[in-house]
């Protein structure tokens, strides 16, 4: 049963890269940059999850989705005026 | 398995690499950073699994007097956990010094601080 | 025993993830952002709940942790969708079509 | 144009490096030696079932005291730099209230994160979880509170002391360690107990415990003070 | 046959994973993408469940458990954000 790993982990990582690539694509808005590399975060502690790492899955999922993206949208919705200067 | 996460994992440092080199904007360089930030983790977690093996915590799944034979190795995995744990702290520190030169000009444009260039 | 309890958990997680598809279905296929959210909220949220309860099946000694993984959802995925609701109302981002009246904006004086 | 070509050849060098590193990976199929030793010894000398943990609490304590002072460091250096330069007097931008479902369910979540956050790293020396991960659910807790209310405000001086104390408890249960038993961080100051079950693995719950109230209290003045800034 | 149902259940899964994430790259406004981003972390919740199934590991559920009350964090900061209330 554990032939199910390998597809799962295929399909995380092509994601991942896509999200990182658009989390750098420099036309796009910067909340959607920032969600995308929240997404990075979301996918990589699943992923961390199949390679038999459960505390970093777990420090991944508490810290990745929650306190990063507060850091990140915060400063932005500070400094709202020159985020795309 | 392990091939293909550590190879995602080279491919996510290139990514933030070529992100925080080519953009200008401050807070893209730091998204850019996070990004590589998870592949250098991601990559180290990668080298420390095993094909078959599982997590090295003993429960009812895994005895002790087993453990030899069917944990992957322990020691990758500590320090990712702290490294995720530091980032966090860096990302914070760079995001509040973007905070303290935004104030100070109005930009967050990088080409705009150029007191230290020559 | 056990193989009848196993098959009755394996089909209870195929209608759990046979909601879940059905809820991404709804995200690609709804025309705008209100009809996605409550398409995507409701079908995932009983998705979710019935593959816990299939995984509960096959493992009955699991029971008590899934258990609590299901009421959190309950808790935390309503809100969510409702304060995501709310700020797209709020925002101004979604256009009604011609010819819709937005009701909420009337009762409480907010604009769309 | 140039600088543009000119990270596009660094990158290229780098990514022939790493695909040199991929091609030439061969992976394991024993464990290595500090492997293991650390799977043989560590329910023996530890007492602890999460193997992480008993590294990172006990084998390598002194890395993870450095741990927490570089990030108590980042946490002081982001009050530092945004204190700096504070004007008073200016208005706060008006925000628009939080819904009241929203206050309503943060009334009735934080109590709950808390809850999973103390359970977190108290059970860090047997399931996965620990002072790192207990601490960032706490911080979660409090941006949550901050969520709800962004007008509300933390006491700096209960977060500076829990701080303080957490640390002190960890340094000073360190050197417990070095009067009553093998060496610095070691835990048999208290008898190790059967494996798998929670009042076990001698100081390794206690010492788990202070580290994720003093990571949860770091986290915490960072969001505190950031939260204290004005819109720009 | 229980084999079966669970590799039919997981390919279900893999393809409301892909529906999710086609909505997120595609999505036209902001809010579609914070909507995408909710349902992939529940269709995340339930591949967690999963993969614990198939190891046979008990332990790794706690990770659902913290995604379970943590997840929703990331879509509240961004509806508080794009409602200009942070």
């Amino acid at each position: 049963m554990s032939n199910l790993f390998i597809p799962m982990t295929v399909l995380l990582c092509a994601s991942m890269i896509v999200a990182g690539l658009m989390s750098i694509w420099s036309k796009r808005s910067l909340p959607i940059v920032m969600l995308s590399s929240g997404l990075v975060s979301l996918l990589a502690s699943v992923q961390y999850l199949l390679l038999a790492a459960p505390d970093v899955a777990m420090t991944e999922a508490a810290i990745g989705s929650g306190l990063t993206t507060f850091l990140f949208f915060f400063v932005l919705s500070r400094v709202r005026g020159g985020a795309n200067g | 398995m392990a091939y293909i996460a550590m190879a995602t994992g080279f491919i996510l440092i290139l990514i933030g690499l070529f992100g925080a080199l080519t953009n200008r904007n401050i807070l893209r360089m730091i998204v850019a950073f996070t990004v590589a930030d998870t592949g250098v983790n991601m990559v180290i977690v990668a080298i420390g699994y095993m094909h078959g093996r599982t997590a090295p915590i003993l429960d009812v799944a895994v005895s002790a007097a087993e453990a030899a034979a069917r944990i992957i190795d322990p020691v990758p995995q500590a320090l990712v956990l702290t490294a995720i744990v530091i980032g966090v702290g860096v990302t914070a520190l760079m995001l509040a010094y973007t905070y303290k030169l935004y104030e100070k000009k109005r930009t967050l444009d990088i080409a705009q601080f150029t007191e230290l260039k020559w | 025993m056990g193989e009848l309890l196993d098959v009755v958990g394996g089909l209870l997680m195929v209608a759990g993830s046979g909601f879940l598809l059905l809820g991404a279905l709804g995200l690609v296929r709804m025309p705008d952002l209100y009809n996605r959210i409550q398409a995507a909220t409701k079908a995932t949220t009983l998705g979710t709940l019935l593959t816990l309860l299939g995984v509960a099946f096959i493992r009955p000694e699991w029971a008590l942790k899934l258990l609590l993984i299901g009421i959190f959802l309950l808790f935390t995925n309503p809100l969510s969708s409702q304060v995501l609701a709310r700020a797209a109302h709020r925002s101004g981002l979604v256009r009604l079509p011609a010819g819709q009246v937005d009701r909420l904006a009337e009762d409480t004086g907010e604009k769309s | 144009m140039v600088k543009s070509f000119s990270v596009l050849v660094l990158l290229l060098g780098i990514g022939a490096m790493f695909a040199a590193l991929l091609l030439g990976y061969v992976p394991d199929s024993e464990l290595n030696q500090t492997a293991r030793y650390y799977a043989d010894k560590t329910a023996s000398e530890t007492g602890a079932a999460n193997i992480v943990a008993a590294i990172v609490v006990t084998y390598r304590g002194l890395d993870t005291l450095g741990e927490v002072t570089v990030l108590f460091l980042s946490a002081a250096i982001v009050g530092l730099v945004l204190a700096s330069g504070h004007q008073q007097g200016k208005m706060r931008h008006a925000q628009p209230p939080s819904g009241e479902l929203l206050v309503i369910g943060v009334r009735l979540l934080v109590p709950l994160i808390l809850l999973l956050g103390v359970y977190v790293f108290i059970n860090g020396h047997l399931t996965p979880g620990g002072g790192f991960q207990g601490g960032a659910i706490l911080a979660s807790a409090m941006l949550l509170l901050l969520l709800g209310d962004p007008l509300r405000t933390f006491s700096h001086k209960l977060i500076a002391i829990v701080e303080s104390i957490s640390g002190l408890v960890f340094v000073g249960m360190g050197i417990l360690g070095i009067f009553y038993a093998g060496g610095f961080l070691d835990n048999r100051v208290l008898p190790l107990g059967t494996l798998g079950e929670v009042f076990s693995a001698g100081a390794i719950p206690i010492i788990y415990s202070f580290v994720g109230l003093k990571v949860g209290a770091e986290f915490s003045s960072m969001l505190a003070n950031l939260s204290g800034t004005e819109e720009l | 046959m229980a084999e079966f149902l669970i590799n039919l259940a997981a390919s279900l899964t893999g393809v409301a994973f892909l529906a999710a994430l086609w909505r997120f790259f595609r999505g036209p406004t902001p809010a579609d993408r914070v909507l995408a981003f909710d349902v992939l972390t529940i269709v995340s919740i339930a591949g967690i469940v999963f993969g614990a199934l198939v190891e046979g590991r008990f332990i790794y559920l706690d990770v659902a458990l913290v995604y379970g009350l943590l997840s929703f964090l990331g879509v509240i900061v961004v509806a508080r954000y794009l409602e200009r209330g942070l």
